[in-house]
């Protein structure tokens, strides 16, 4: 058997989040089993485990599972990450973080056992403002851009990001911070009514999601103005506001909708099965197809890994070899029944993240649905690159880890 | 008028909005404590389970769906009705009045003359149950609650204002409607606490279970009453807030956010909470405004504690509660 | 004293060989039985720690507050079982305790205090209006105080509060625990007189326990004295005011009439009937 | 019939007031401490280190420290979590300014720091009670957070503003980083854990446990008998959060190895602590080892039987978990208001008098 | 009358009383609009037994909670030992000597029996935090040497049998004793009881009159009581100091207030045998 275990939360304060993802990445596996009977012949086994977003259960659940031949982890918080780092690196379990973790694991010479592909933090705040510059014409210079984040680890990523690409475009940066959880606004909106930003763009999580967009529809800021960061883009977080929320955009590594020649497979061979996970409502939402996306990324890396090695019954560390040469292209996510769903790739040793890529959703509150407004917008390179080199470095130094890539 | 000033003021109106939707939650905790003593974590986990139960029958939903479907193989979500907000209030009111008889059969009967602390205790348990049970009951996913009330910007004291001072002011439609409605509770609550033998009783009750027992007081029809009450009360603040943020998990943390309200107003004043939440609300307002951007933000969930510490060093009972007797 | 007429009338209230458990370990009462007369006054007499309170629990269904049980026996009141009843039925029924230290509403008002006596009553405001006057005709202490918070009265005008607001609820029968702790000798006496007026004129039922064996005796017209858990001796008030160990260990009588505080100095061991 | 004081005659106060009186209770406890000692390391692995015991060890130190304030003195706090937060990052700070110095003594001088801290935030405990203390404390809670997470100069300026523990060793054996043992970090934290116990003990038998109980009883009348409010209320504060500092930093350098403050100490710790100390009972060093053992066991033990004994869904199981939990703390409570603790205080109180029922 | 001269005096009983310990000049005490005390001067000798009695809300509790620092007098001054006591926190007052009883007992409930009366070693006490925590050695050798002392009173009081049980458990009567032995630890000059014999029947308050005498006669403490039992007050006390709402309306041996008119009028109803 593959073992690939899932860590959700669907419960706790991030439930509406964690339970569209889980079920999107069980029912991924399913189908692969119901259909092909696997990867490579080899049944894949599930043990899901709740971590309810909760760092400690988070260790619970990786200890509990990691003896059972547990392929690869995907912790879904950036806490359990930064955690099970140092864990997954001794026990030799690759670890992929999709648009979320550390940034800076992207450089696979200092973590050999992390991946972040096709996007991170960093991407997605550069991508944003790229966007900005594409709707005003390539110049901001002297725009005013307004920066409304999580006060956590999380929400202040993107912050050097921003300085940095506001030292190069000319804009304003102004940061606002919401603390946690953020079901209160007020001060932060009539700051930004007052302030008048061109742009707000948005990391936030959770309850603040939803409050931010109500209080930005209250103060009337214009909703395509408004750009939030992936974790900040599902239709949890805009359907409480109702139809004033039409237009808001959010950013996102793989796309929206449901569109796809893989749900017409989903349907036969895992809903109409009744073998949906979870309340089997949450199709076509934006974290089920991270959830399928996400389950698709290892599923490939492991039929990648059996490739190299010429085995079906993978370790670990084939998967990380897998992982390491893992190459998404068009005609594999063609063949795959999901053509266009996420930028290209190739993982290589030095890098782990992809090649910074993301696109803008928007939010049609008539259809109640999101849309994908825009291609794969590649991050800038210039900036980013240099702030994953640095930061890995560091790791690198404080741990005495050489970085090698043979 | 000096730009900073209008805005000050429009900070200091909103802060006084903010803290009347503060006082809705902090009412509930003042209402239980006053005649139980009784520190009542779970109430915001009753809003929470107020706010869900209501969307849940205005929409239709089946209760247990998923517990129903993973043990008998069905597929049954909704009933497929859609009934009307006020006829949904009503019904969740019932169901509130029902969750209220039960807490005390099962819980509180058997905790009768227990310290305080125990039976905060036991109010936690009851949270975490009750977090459990809404979410098995109605699903854990995040909810629209839209009961009619309007919402945004007034556009009237926009204009109003602007003619004044250049700069329309923000007042949310929400909170002016959430404010006229804790001020008819306040009024309606203080004449019954003051003026009735049941608010009487239920002050006497807090005082000594045991001596109110023995002047023949059933403990059982006041705490009933009074967990209604609250009941009650955690579904006006559950509606305010589900509207603003959705129906969700999140709901229940506004306690937090009325934990200082109640320090500052004191535990057993009902007009407390109101005074408590203005205070609490434009201090902390205020001090993110004019403070915050000097030290980074996003002070306000300390500060609120901060300010209310610093109105109990002077009066340790809050502002209208009892004084607290000490005598040997 | 005695009026040998009213214990031959009806038995209101009837404590049938009760045991009572505190915690479920503690045992406190080995075995009680009384009879309470209707229409008289009824002492229970012992030393510290014997029962009195207990019983008086028991009775009035407080203990399960306490973590107590009735685990053996039965108590009926007029013929019916009691036992399971809520505090309040109780007070309905008629039966009103007037519990040992007071147990004040401290943040009530000595009025408001004395007004949540009358809760399980239907009665119109004028009844209540004049049964208050009629408290403060009896403890014009209170009146002058009925503004302030009872927390903050003195031990005396507290305990005063406590029986003030058990005759509030026009009870049949009122079960008084100490009453005559902590007052003042005129006091005490006064209190005395009007348990005794009501029960005269108004026909009240007491029964009622006490350390002041001196007054309780004076005043009541059967006595039961309790040791450790058990009856140990009862009888007509006069008999046992005569009784010499009666006299001896609770009247401090000595052949020579009352003994002088300063006498008792030298040690001297304790005779019990029992242990 | 064997649990009896009878036959088991004291000769002097010493042996009077010592911890077990009972011959038999103090067997048990050597043979408890043996077994944890001798035994468990070497029958132990990474799940039972990581999942189980090394929360089991750390929360109980947590829950020492959190009973001598509310359940020996009286104060209620909800300030735990912020306070663990002290620990943890003046733990931090230590290693990382003084790499040379051994792990243990970064250990306890974080603790003296959040002794500190706590002292401090206690000082309003001199005016204010009950509950209001309790909510006050919060005020703690959250600016300490908000103070962490807002001057990088104490996560060390990392991009991230997580704190990750680098690696360091006692005698050469590795007790926090990537590649510890799991018996190492266990032995660590069950050091810790039994020297404050032994400490809280102690410090709860004689002189200072009295003035702190006196408080808690009483506070007037306390300090009509000669105890000074003021110190006595602040030596809880101080030593309360002396453990709870030391658990903070066991937590954040053998445990996680990596925090972040507003999700591993946020105000959810200050309850979670909290219960510990009220389910187990107050006023009892066993008590805290009870309520950690049953707050951190059960929701795994819950966990394995529904999902993996019952094949639930996770998320059903979750919720149901919750219930469970919550229902099982009233019914605890009902049986026995005064914790876990109590419970066996009266169960061996039936036991010595059995076989008769009183 | 005594010849109550500076010298002190001798009792009926032969037993001398000395110089003035505590010397309570014109307290006037108020809460609010309520005049609990007003303007009361009195004296409390070396070795005496003074008793304080009056109708209920007459202000004496009030005047021990004065004496013992809790209550703050807006007017007058406490003589104590010869000087005058400046302003102090009750903690302080009770180092000087001074410990009570209450009226309405203010045991510690939490606590058993034992601990309860160690808590009035507690200013013996010295060890600091640190030997604490480290137990052997110096706080053991303490705890002991204090723990002997407890049990003498212990002892005395005839408390043995329920050493371990926890107060709560107690009923009223042994709560009361528990208290005196908690007072009686702390070895005081000057021993305040509020109503020490409430709730107690004859038997018992022979057993806690003994005991006062006891005290007082053995290690010479003085004392000063507040009483409901005129039995028990004639019959105890050297001089008794009588108030009425808040004012002192005689002062003088047992002899001497019992045909005092004004106090049967305010307090004996008649005159008391
Ligand atoms: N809540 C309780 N838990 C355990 N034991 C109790 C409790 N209440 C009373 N007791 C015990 O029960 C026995 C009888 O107590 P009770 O209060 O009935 O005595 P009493 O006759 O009223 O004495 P007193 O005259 O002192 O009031 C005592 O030994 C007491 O210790
Ligand atoms: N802290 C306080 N606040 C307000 N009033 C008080 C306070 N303490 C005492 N009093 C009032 O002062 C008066 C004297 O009270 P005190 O307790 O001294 O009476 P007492 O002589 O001890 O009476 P008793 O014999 O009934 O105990 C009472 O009327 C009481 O209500
Ligand atoms: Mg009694
Ligand atoms: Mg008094």
């Amino acid at each position: 058997d593959l073992v690939f275990p899932s860590m959700s939360y669907r419960t706790g304060p991030y439930a509406a989040g964690g339970i569209p993802f889980a079920d999107g990445y069980a029912d991924y596996f399913t189908l692969l089993n119901e259909r092909d009977g696997g990867i490579g012949g080899e049944k894949i086994d599930m043990p899901e485990c709740e971590t309810a977003y909760n760092t400690e259960k988070g260790v619970e659940c990786y200890e509990a599972t990691k003896d059972l031949g547990s392929l690869v982890y995907q912790p879904l918080s950036t806490g359990i990450t930064y955690q099970l780092i140092p864990k997954v690196t001794a026990d030799g379990i690759p670890m992929l973080t999709s648009g979320l973790g550390r940034t800076s694991a992207k450089n696979g010479a200092v973590f050999p056992w992390l991946f972040n592909f096709p996007a991170n933090y960093w991407d997605g705040a550069s991508v944003a403002i790229k966007h900005i510059l594409d709707e005003e014409g390539g110049d901001v210079n002297d725009k005013k851009i307004t920066l409304v984040y999580h006060n956590s680890a999380y929400g202040k990523e993107p912050i050097r990001t921003l300085e940095e690409l506001s030292k190069k475009h000319g804009f304003d940066l102004s940061l606002v911070p919401v603390d946690h959880p953020g079901q209160e606004q007020k001060s932060q909106w009539l700051q930004i009514r007052r302030d008048r930003p061109d742009y707000v763009i948005m990391y936030g999580w959770g309850v603040m999601n939803q409050v931010a967009i109500q209080e930005a529809v209250n103060i009337r800021f214009p909703m395509d103005k408004f750009i939030g960061i992936w974790w900040s883009g599902s239709e949890n977080d805009v359907r409480p506001a109702g139809a004033a929320a039409d237009g808001y955009k959010a950013l996102t590594f793989h796309n929206l909708g449901d569109d796809y020649p893989l749900y017409d497979d989903l349907k036969t061979f895992v809903y109409d099965k009744g073998l949906a996970a979870g309340a089997g409502d949450q199709h076509g939402t934006a974290l089920y197809n991270r959830g399928l996306y996400g389950a698709m990324l290892v599923a490939e890396a492991a039929k990648t890994a059996q490739e190299i090695h010429g085995v079906s019954a993978i370790t670990p560390a084939m998967m990380r070899d897998g992982m390491e040469a893992l190459e998404m292209t068009e005609e594999k996510m063609a063949a795959l029944g999901l053509p266009a769903f996420g930028p290209e790739f190739q993982v290589t040793c030095e890098n782990h993240g992809g090649n910074g890529f993301a696109a803008i959703g928007q939010w049609d509150a008539a259809a109640s649905e999101w849309k994908m407004i825009t291609d794969y917008i590649q991050s800038d390179q210039e900036i980013v690159q240099p702030l994953i080199e640095a930061d890995s470095m560091a790791y690198a130094e404080e741990n005495g880890i050489t970085p090698s890539c043979d | 008028m000096p730009d900073q000033l209008i805005f000050a003021m429009e900070v200091f109106l909103n802060g006084l909005m903010a803290g009347v939707l503060y006082a809705l939650v902090a009412l509930g905790f003042v209402l239980i404590y006053k005649a139980s003593g009784i520190f009542n974590y779970s109430q915001g986990v009753m809003a929470l389970f107020a706010a869900l139960t209501l969307v849940g029958i205005m929409e239709g939903r089946v209760p247990f769906a998923h517990l129903i479907n993973a043990t008998f193989g069905t597929e049954i979500h909704h009933f497929g009705w859609h009934l009307p907000a006020l006829a949904a209030i009503l019904l969740t009111m019932g169901v509130m009045v029902v969750l209220a008889w039960a807490v005390n059969k099962l819980i509180f009967n058997h905790l009768v003359n227990q310290e305080p602390i125990i039976l905060f205790m036991a109010t936690i348990g009851l949270a975490y149950f009750m977090e459990g049970f809404g979410d098995v009951m109605w699903g854990a996913d995040i909810k629209k609650l839209d009961v009619g009330l309007p919402q945004g910007i007034n556009t009237a004291i926009d204009e109003i204002t602007y003619g004044w001072f250049g700069y329309g002011f923000f007042i949310d439609n929400l909170d002016i409607v959430a404010t006229i409605i804790a001020a008819l509770l306040v009024i309606a609550l203080v004449m019954f606490s003051q003026y009735t033998k049941q608010g009487r009783a239920m002050r006497a009750v807090a005082d000594d279970h045991q001596a109110a027992l023995s002047v023949g007081i059933s403990l059982n029809f006041i705490w009933i009453m009074v967990w209604s009450l609250a009941g009650f009360v955690a579904l006006v603040a559950g509606i305010m807030w589900g509207t603003k943020m959705g129906v969700q998990f999140s709901l229940s943390l506004i306690a937090l956010k009325a934990l200082p309200v109640l320090m500052l107003g004191g535990f057993t004043s009902i007009p407390g909470a109101i005074v408590g939440g203005l205070i609490i609300g434009v201090g902390e307002k205020l001090f993110e405004f004019a403070i915050g951007p000097m030290i980074g933000g996003a002070t306000e969930n300390w500060f609120a504690y901060v300010l209310a510490l610093i109105f109990l060093v002077f009066r340790p009972q809050g502002l209208f509660g009892e004084k607290i007797i000490e005598r040997v | 004293m005695l009026d040998a007429a009213k214990t031959q009338t009806e038995t209101l209230l009837e404590v049938n060989n009760i045991e009572v458990i505190y915690n479920h370990v503690i045992l406190v009462l080995k075995g009680v039985s009384l009879k309470v007369p209707k229409g008289g006054i009824t002492a229970l007499l012992g030393g510290n720690g014997a029962g009195k309170t207990t019983t008086l629990k028991a009775v009035s269904n407080l203990l399960a507050s306490e973590r107590g049980e009735v685990t053996k026996g039965s108590i009926i009141y007029r013929g019916e079982r009691v036992q399971d009843l809520t505090p309040n039925d109780l007070v309905r029924k008629g039966v009103i305790q007037v519990m040992e230290g007071r147990h004040c509403f401290e943040h009530l008002t000595v009025e408001e205090n004395l007004l949540t006596g009358a809760y399980t009553r239907a009665a119109s405001r004028g009844d209540v209006d004049a049964d208050l006057e009629m408290v403060y005709e009896y403890f014009p202490r209170l009146k002058e105080r009925r503004r302030s918070q009872a927390g903050y009265t003195s031990g005396g005008e507290q305990q005063m509060v406590a029986i003030g607001r058990a005759l509030m609820s026009r009870p049949e029968t009122i079960l008084l625990d100490e009453p005559s702790m902590g007052l003042a000798p005129q006091l005490v006496e006064q209190i005395f007189n009007i348990v005794k007026s009501l029960n005269e004129e108004q026909g009240y039922t007491f029964l009622l326990a006490e350390q002041n064996t001196n007054v309780a005796l004076r005043f009541a017209h059967y006595g039961y004295i309790l040791e450790s858990g058990r009856v140990v001796m009862d009888g007509p008030a006069d008999d046992l005011r005569e009784n010499p160990d009666v006299k001896e260990f609770y009247l401090g009588m000595s052949d020579e009439g009352r003994k002088s505080f300063r006498d008792v100095r030298s040690y001297r061991r304790r005779k019990r009937w029992l242990s | 019939m064997f649990y009896r004081e009878a036959g088991d005659f004291k000769t002097s106060y010493v042996e009077d007031s010592q911890t077990f009186p009972i011959k038999f209770d103090r067997y048990r406890y050597y043979f408890v401490l043996v077994c944890a000692f001798a035994v468990v390391p070497f029958v132990i692995n990474d799940y039972w280190v990581n999942a189980i015991f090394m929360p089991f060890l750390i929360y109980s130190i947590a829950a020492i420290g959190l009973n001598i304030l509310v359940g020996y003195c009286g104060q209620v706090s909800l300030g735990t979590g912020g306070f663990m937060a002290v620990g943890a990052y003046g733990c931090y700070k230590l290693m990382t300014a003084f790499p040379d110095v051994s792990i243990f003594f970064h250990i306890i001088a974080a603790g003296g720091i959040t002794a500190l801290v706590g002292v401090l935030f206690g000082l309003p405990s001199l005016r204010i009670k009950g509950f209001y203390l309790a909510v006050a404390t919060l005020a703690a809670q959250f600016f300490l957070v908000w103070l962490f997470n807002r001057v990088p100069w104490f996560y060390n300026y990392s991009a991230s503003g997580q704190i990750s523990a680098p690696e360091r060793t006692i005698f050469g054996i590795e007790v926090t980083g990537a590649n510890t043992e799991a018996w190492a970090t266990y032995l660590f934290c069950l050091v810790f854990t039994v020297a404050s116990a032994i400490v809280a003990r102690n410090l709860t038998r004689g002189a200072q446990g009295r003035k702190w109980m006196a408080i808690r009883d009483m506070d007037i009348a306390a300090e009509i008998i000669g105890v000074d409010p003021l110190k006595a209320k602040l030596s809880a504060f101080a030593v309360s959060s002396f453990f709870v500092g030391i658990s903070g930093a066991l937590f954040f350098a053998v445990y996680l190895g990596a925090v972040e403050v507003g999700e591993a100490f946020g105000i959810n710790k200050s309850f979670l602590v909290l219960f510990m100390v009220i389910i187990g009972g107050l006023g009892s060093i066993f008590g805290s080892f009870a309520g950690a053992a049953f707050l951190v066991l059960l929701p795994v033990l819950l966990k394995n039987v529904l999902v993996a004994g019952l094949g639930w869904p996770t998320d059903l199981a979750a919720h149901l978990e919750f219930m469970i939990v919550g229902a099982l703390i009233i019914a605890f409570l009902i049986a026995e208001p005064h914790g876990l603790a109590q419970l066996w205080r009266v169960m061996k109180e039936k036991l010595r008098l059995w076989p008769f029922p009183h | 009358m005594l010849d109550a001269t500076d010298e002190g005096y001798v009792t009926s009983d032969g037993r001398k009383i000395g110089d003035v310990l505590m010397e309570m000049k014109n307290i006037t005490l108020r809460f609010g609009g309520v005049k609990a005390i007003t303007d009361i001067s009195f004296d409390i000798r070396q070795g005496e037994i003074r008793a304080i009695i009056g109708p209920n809300g007459a202000g004496k509790s009030s005047m021990l909670n004065v004496i013992s620092g809790f209550y703050v007098p807006q007017e007058g001054e406490v003589w104590y030992k010869g000087q005058k006591r400046p302003q102090m926190k009750p903690f302080q007052v009770a180092q000087l000597g001074i410990a009570r009883t209450f009226q309405n007992i203010a045991l510690f409930e939490g606590m058993t029996v034992l601990d309860n009366v160690m808590t009035g070693r507690l200013n013996y006490m010295k060890t600091n935090l640190f030997q604490q925590a480290l137990w052997k050695g110096k706080a053991e050798e303490e705890e002991t040497k204090n723990r002997e002392v407890v049990e003498k009173v212990i002892d005395f009081l005839e408390i043995q049998s329920i050493r371990k049980t926890p107060v709560s458990r107690l009923p009223y009567g042994l709560k009361k004793r528990v208290e005196l032995a908690r007072a009686l630890a702390a070895e005081p000059s000057l021993l305040l009881l509020d109503e020490p014999m409430a709730g107690m029947n004859v038997e018992e308050k022979e057993d806690m009159s003994r005991f006062v005498l006891d005290v007082n006669d053995e290690f010479g403490t003085t004392i000063a009581l507040i009483e409901h039992d005129m039995g028990v007050v004639m019959d105890l006390s050297d001089r008794v100091v009588v108030m009425d709402y808040g004012k002192k309306i005689g002062d003088g041996t047992p002899d001497e207030i019992r045909n005092n008119q004004a106090v049967i009028d305010a307090y004996l109803g008649v005159a008391h045998d």
